[in-house]
């Protein structure tokens, strides 16, 4: 056991707790990720209903804890305790499994996440491969839910949802082989579908598969944008959870702790196809400029980046605490929201250590860079009314698909073009010579 | 969920026409109790997929018997009675059975109350618009406009609260005038509300207008044609949006509207985009309304000369005005007595309601919503 | 409905026969507060209209308004169609026509086809209990083209018939259904005649003036809603 | 990484795979024997990956349980399932079913007892870290052209499925 520790301390070694084969680092990883995803969720939860209600000029939660902080323990205290109805008349097996697929299919793609060249569970050769498959089973959960519910909002909800994902894969996948195909583009002319190897490849070319083939490597990034938020319901494609035309869709008969599960599966989603985007289009786990602003001082200079954040939450939080009414009833507010911030602090003071800074600095840069993307969603859905479900099919099918093959062949063509130009050459030469 | 009503026979297709791909139709229920229905209305859909066979309207839910309780009240008595039909624009009920009652009584409001009357109604217009604006901009899935509509639309009712103490059932018109003379700074308010609301109805256009999916899920979806509303006798602003260049207000002025200059805006396609514009332009012309009416109020009294006891001569009146949602009439038969004989309500959301299947038939169940929140219906005065 | 005699001729014998109960329900439990306070007897309000039917109000009051005649091309042409089953009036500035029966679908074809009367606002009716033809039904019309209102009202017994004007005017439709969901007037040829308001199952029709006002269909309240009281 | 607990997850998977396999043909609920497939095909990927096939294994995993179970579950949804439990399940031609079931054993037994004179070279397998990248080269260098006509054979039955489906072109 201590040689596990000391082994992931030794900073040599240069691959995945899976990879090394240690089943006590993979477990813990699991545990971890599994552990932080869920916390995340939670935060996600919180946030989402802040930001949309500022967004939507009102104040959201504010009762539970200072500014509703505490809101979603809350909230999972009443989930959990909440009456679990199962309908009459549902297929209770399939009603009972399918929250569970959902979440086993979200949680499976977390275990080829790369948070860091060294930070994930393992590191699979098929990864990319590996996500879409898994994640794509979710689907399955829906469906389930919406038969075994037995009633007809779910099933209109869950035949909607069918239609929706396997179209939308389509244009993801073409989408996510561009970027696949651009990683073939290095030294050894192989490219390589594991989440870390693409990382690798867009650090080995000095450039975000974003900003690869200008404009080409943006709009597949486009393409798989649009897709996966198709893929996860939200807004502005949440049709088969359209509360104003099917209640709730697939999940109307679910309530109580089932219910939660499907909730926390959809933004377990989110989190997962957004850190797929950022694998491939946006670096990865690798900080902002790391060729073009290398070198030590620029490393010192953006290491203090994960400590900064915390402090400016610190900050922000002192601030609310300052501005919080001088009244003995909000007292407890005012302590426990100064707490708070001196947790920040305190986590912002320990990020400084050089030991633990030099480990977090990649899982830092990628959660940053989730975190965007689920500003963004939020963002879509206080923006964005909602498509018809016929112009969600042409969206996929007329618009996305097209573009996606395009993307495609396009990318390959650029990528050979010194291939192509010499057989052309060749060819043509052979023609004038005979 | 109901599999299966018997009430929904007519919708029947010809079983002849069925192929085996066409056999699985689906009898979806829809409401009273859903989120997108505006209330406890009920529409049994006939589905097929997706696809809106036909449907039918199970109304009734919210019947008060308001015109049964009309006739066991004085005239005075049932007036608060009217606000609570359409709870959003109760101003204007309450002026168009005062001005009914008035036109039996054969008075005239004084020309300050007139304008009073004026004012407020517009204002009261411009608030059921908002609050249609928010609802429907939510039942196609935006959230947001929903907020800012109703942080609008609380302006006016502040307004309404100041003026007369009540914010959505106001009661604020009396048979024969106001009861009440406008508050101090009423006029400094009213202004001040058409300064801050002309840009926000810029701003809940910037969010819609060119929004691509609120082009997309509004522009073609329920059409319905000039002849169909006036064969449907729809109103209001599905009329115009139609093309019908009618507005009471233009057509048989009452209050004083006939001193206003304003426009009625009308659409081509008579789909929910156009209802949607004509809905905005609406707006903006009652803002220009309430400018002028503000600005040219006269001095004078606010009440005419009516006798404490009323009683109307026999004989009958009809009278409608041009409420938010369409021709909102009355008709009233007097015997003489302190009581009305019979009132009889001409609810525009009803008779707009019933357009409801023609212009859902060949859309899809997300269309139904739409054009639920389009008609702009209020369950309160459907069932009355 | 109880009636369902089909020959329009026979006018019944006067006062209510149909649907005739107590104006005060006997089943009101002491404890349960009734809504509406003890109603005027419905009696009081019904007493004078009988006098007072508006096609001749005899006992015009010295300062109110009078009916008077109405004289204009579509009445002349009316007049000269059908004779003395149209009667044209004017009260307080607004037209209407007071007309047989037997001339209903005829002259709202004219009306709609001809003289551009093209939009049903309203159909309604009004009961008159203590009058030998109980029943005012009236269409409220608009024409476009004129901006001209006309109300064209006839009168009809208990169980009589009346066609229905869904034909001429799809608007109709509901309309007449909620005519005959408050006063139980069968309009024939109209494609679906049921309640549209009040609950299928439901007894008696509400806006006739022998319907208490705290009256109700205390069987159906206890059988669909399970409320013993049935109030 | 070296293979753990082999033979115990070749068992277990195969155990599953072959239970789910007899539940798919006895359940009498479509939507239940359409879930029991997708185990069995869900155990597959696990063997395939046993073998050194991880891309075979995800392929199995997008295309079968991703994309073809969940069309399969639509359809099924969408049909008439009261009729379909009333329905006699088993076809009870015991003969034919018999011999066929011989026949298929016998094959099996022949196979497992002359195995490793049928394959040749049974020795080669690629190692897991390439097999990607080998598949690739395999299906765009030696067999480019059944690859080609595999596609095309997929287009025509796109096609055909468009022409069937649509009622007016």
């Amino acid at each position: 056991m201590p040689d596990f520790i000391t082994n992931y301390l030794d900073k040599n070694v240069h691959v995945t707790p899976g990879e090394y084969g240690s089943p006590f680092w993979a477990l813990v990883y699991i545990l971890v990720v599994f552990g932080g995803v869920s916390m995340a969720v939670v935060c996600m939860n919180w946030l989402e209903r802040k930001i949309l209600a500022h967004m939507q000029i009102r104040l959201g939660p504010m009762r539970v804890g200072p500014h509703g902080l505490l809101q979603p323990i809350a909230d999972a205290i009443k989930l959990i305790l909440k009456e679990d109805i199962i309908p009459e008349g549902a297929d209770r097996f399939v009603f009972w499994i399918a929250p569970m697929i959902i979440l086993l299919a979200v949680f499976s793609v977390y275990t080829v996440v790369p948070f860091g060249p060294t930070h994930a569970i393992t590191d699979m050769n098929i990864g990319i491969l590996f996500m879409l498959g898994v994640s794509s089973l979710g689907v399955l959960g829906i469906v389930m839910a919406g038969w075994a519910s037995n009633s007809h909002y779910p099933l209109i909800g869950a035949l909607r949802s069918s239609a929706q994902m396997v179209s939308y894969e389509v244009a993801m996948g073409l989408a996510v082989i561009s970027a696949v195909l651009m990683t073939s583009l290095n030294a050894e002319g192989t490219g390589t579908l594991s989440m870390i190897g693409i990382v690798h490849a867009q650090y080995a070319q000095h450039v975000w598969f974003i900003f690869k083939f200008f404009p080409l490597g943006l709009i597949a990034f486009f393409i798989f944008a649009v897709a996966m938020v198709a893929e996860t319901n939200r807004a502005p494609f949440d049709l088969p959870e359209a509360e104003s035309e099917l209640t709730a869709g697939f999940h109307t008969e679910y309530s109580g702790l089932r219910w939660s599960l499907f909730m926390l599966g959809e933004y377990a989603a989110m989190i997962a196809v957004s850190s797929i985007a950022i694998t491939l289009w946006l670096g990865g786990w690798m900080r902002p400029f790391p060729n073009l602003l290398s070198g030590p001082t620029w490393d010192l200079a953006f290491s203090f980046f994960p400590a900064l954040t915390f402090f400016g939450l610190a900050g922000m939080t002192f601030y609310s605490t300052m501005r919080m009414p001088r009244h003995s009833f909000f007292r407890v507010q005012t302590i426990g929201l100064g707490a708070f911030g001196a947790v920040f602090a305190l986590i912002g003071l320990i990020l400084l250590l050089p030991g633990v800074n030099g480990r977090i600095q990649d899982i830092y840069w990628f959660i940053f860079k989730i975190a965007v993307f689920m500003y963004l969603y939020i963002w879509y859905r206080g923006t964005f009314p909602r498509y018809r479900f016929d112009q969600l099919m042409k969206v996929g099918w007329k618009i996305l698909l097209p573009m996606g093959i395009g993307v495609l062949m396009l990318t390959g063509i650029v990528a050979l073009r010194t291939e192509l130009w010499d057989f052309m050459h060749e060819a043509l030469r052979r023609l004038v010579h005979v | 969920m109901t599999d299966s009503t018997s009430s929904v026979s007519h919708l029947d297709l010809d079983e002849s026409k069925k192929t085996f791909l066409d056999a699985n139709e689906l009898i979806l229920n829809m409401g009273p109790q859903h989120p997108a229905t505006h209330g406890v209305l009920r529409v049994i859909l006939r589905l097929d997929g997706e696809k809106v066979l036909g449907l039918e309207c199970v109304i009734g839910y919210l019947h008060r018997g308001v015109e049964k309780i009309a006739e066991h009240r004085t005239y005075t008595m049932f007036n608060p009675y009217v606000d609570r039909m359409d709870y959003v624009a109760a101003v204007s009920n309450g002026l168009g059975y005062c001005e009914a009652v008035e036109k039996l009584l054969n008075i005239e409001a004084p020309p300050r109350a007139n304008y009073i009357r004026v004012i407020l109604t517009e204002l009261n217009r411009v608030a059921s618009h908002q609050l249609w604006l928010g609802t429907h901009a939510l039942d196609i899935g935006a959230m947001t406009p929903l907020f800012y509509t109703f942080r609008d639309r609380e302006e006016i009712l502040k307004i309404f609260e100041k003026y007369c103490g009540a914010r959505l059932t106001t009661h604020a018109f009396r048979i024969g005038g106001c009861q009440y003379e406008t508050y101090e700074g009423f006029e400094k308010d009213v202004k001040k509300f058409i300064s801050f609301v002309a840009p926000k109805i810029d701003e809940y256009e910037e969010l819609l207008t060119t929004n691509r999916i609120w082009v997309e899920r509004t522009k073609n979806v329920g059409t319905i044609s000039a002849k169909d509303c006036i064969a449907y006798g729809v109103t209001g602003p599905v009329l115009r949006a139609s093309g019908v260049k009618w507005d009471i207000r233009k057509a048989q002025p009452y209050a004083a509207y006939s001193k206003f200059d304003f426009e009625v805006p009308t659409g081509q396609n008579g789909d929910t985009y156009d209802r949607y514009l004509v809905r905005m332009a609406e707006m903006r012309q009652s803002l220009r309304i309430i400018q002028q009416a503000v600005d040219g109020i006269p001095e004078g009294p606010i009440m005419a000369k009516v006798s404490k006891v009323m009683k109307p001569p026999v004989g009958e009146i009809y009278h409608s005005i041009e409420a938010p949602k369409g021709e909102l009439g009355y008709f009233i038969v007097s015997d003489g007595s302190t009581q009305p004989y019979r009132v009889r309500v001409r609810p525009p959301s009803f008779v707009n309601l019933q357009a409801l299947d023609l212009m859902c038939r060949g859309q899809l169940v997300a269309d139904v919503i739409a054009v639920i929140g389009t008609l702009d219906i209020v369950l309160g005065e459907v069932d009355r | 409905m109880p009636d369902d005699t089909t020959s329009p001729a026979p006018p019944p014998e006067g006062g209510p026969k149909s649907a005739a109960e107590p104006p005060v329900p006997s089943g009101a439990t002491a404890g349960s507060p009734s809504p509406v306070p003890p109603a005027t007897p419905p009696a009081a309000a019904a007493e004078k209209p009988a006098a007072a039917a508006p096609p001749k109000p005899a006992p015009a009051k010295p300062a109110g308004p009078v009916p008077v005649v109405w004289e204009s091309a579509l009445v002349a042409k009316l007049k000269g169609q059908f004779g003395s089953g149209v009667e044209a009036l004017t009260y307080l500035g607004q037209n209407y026509l007071q007309v047989d029966r037997s001339l209903i679908p005829n002259i709202l074809q004219i009306l709609r086809d001809e003289e551009q009367f093209d939009y049903c606002v309203d159909v309604t009716a009004v009961h008159y209990p203590k009058r030998e033809r109980q029943f005012d039904v009236l269409w409220i019309l608009y024409s476009f083209a004129r901006n001209e209102r006309v109300r064209v009202k006839t009168q009809i017994a208990e169980g009589e018939h009346i066609p229905s004007a869904v034909s001429i005017w799809p608007t109709a439709n509901w309309l007449e259904r909620e005519a005959y969901d408050m006063f139980g007037i069968q309009f024939v040829g109209h494609p679906e005649l049921k309640r549209i308001l009040l609950p299928d199952g439901w007894k008696g029709h509400p806006l006739r003036k022998d319907y208490g006002i705290i009256q109700q269909d205390q069987e159906w309240v206890q059988i669909n809603l399970g409320i013993e009281s049935g109030q | 990484m070296e293979p753990v607990a082999t033979t115990f997850f070749f068992y277990l998977l195969s155990g599953l795979a072959i239970l789910s396999g007899v539940l798919v043909i006895t359940r009498k609920n479509p939507v239940h024997s359409a879930l029991a497939l997708i185990l069995t095909l869900l155990c597959l990927a696990g063997l395939y990956l046993m073998l050194y096939a991880p891309f075979v294994a995800g392929v199995q995993i997008i295309l079968y349980v991703g994309g073809i179970m969940v069309l399969f579950l639509f359809v099924i949804m969408l049909v008439n399932l009261e009729r379909s439990q009333k329905e006699k399940q088993f076809n009870q031609q015991w003969v034919p079913g018999i011999l066929a079931a011989v026949a298929l054993g016998a094959l099996f037994v022949t196979i497992y007892i002359k195995g490793g004179a049928l394959f040749v070279r049974p020795e080669i397998r690629f190692p897991e870290a390439e097999n990607t990248q080998q598949v690739g080269q395999m299906l765009y260098s030696n067999y480019m052209f059944p690859f080609e006509i595999a596609s095309l054979l997929l287009l025509v039955a796109i096609i055909g499925a468009v022409v069937m489906a649509k009622k007016k072109i």
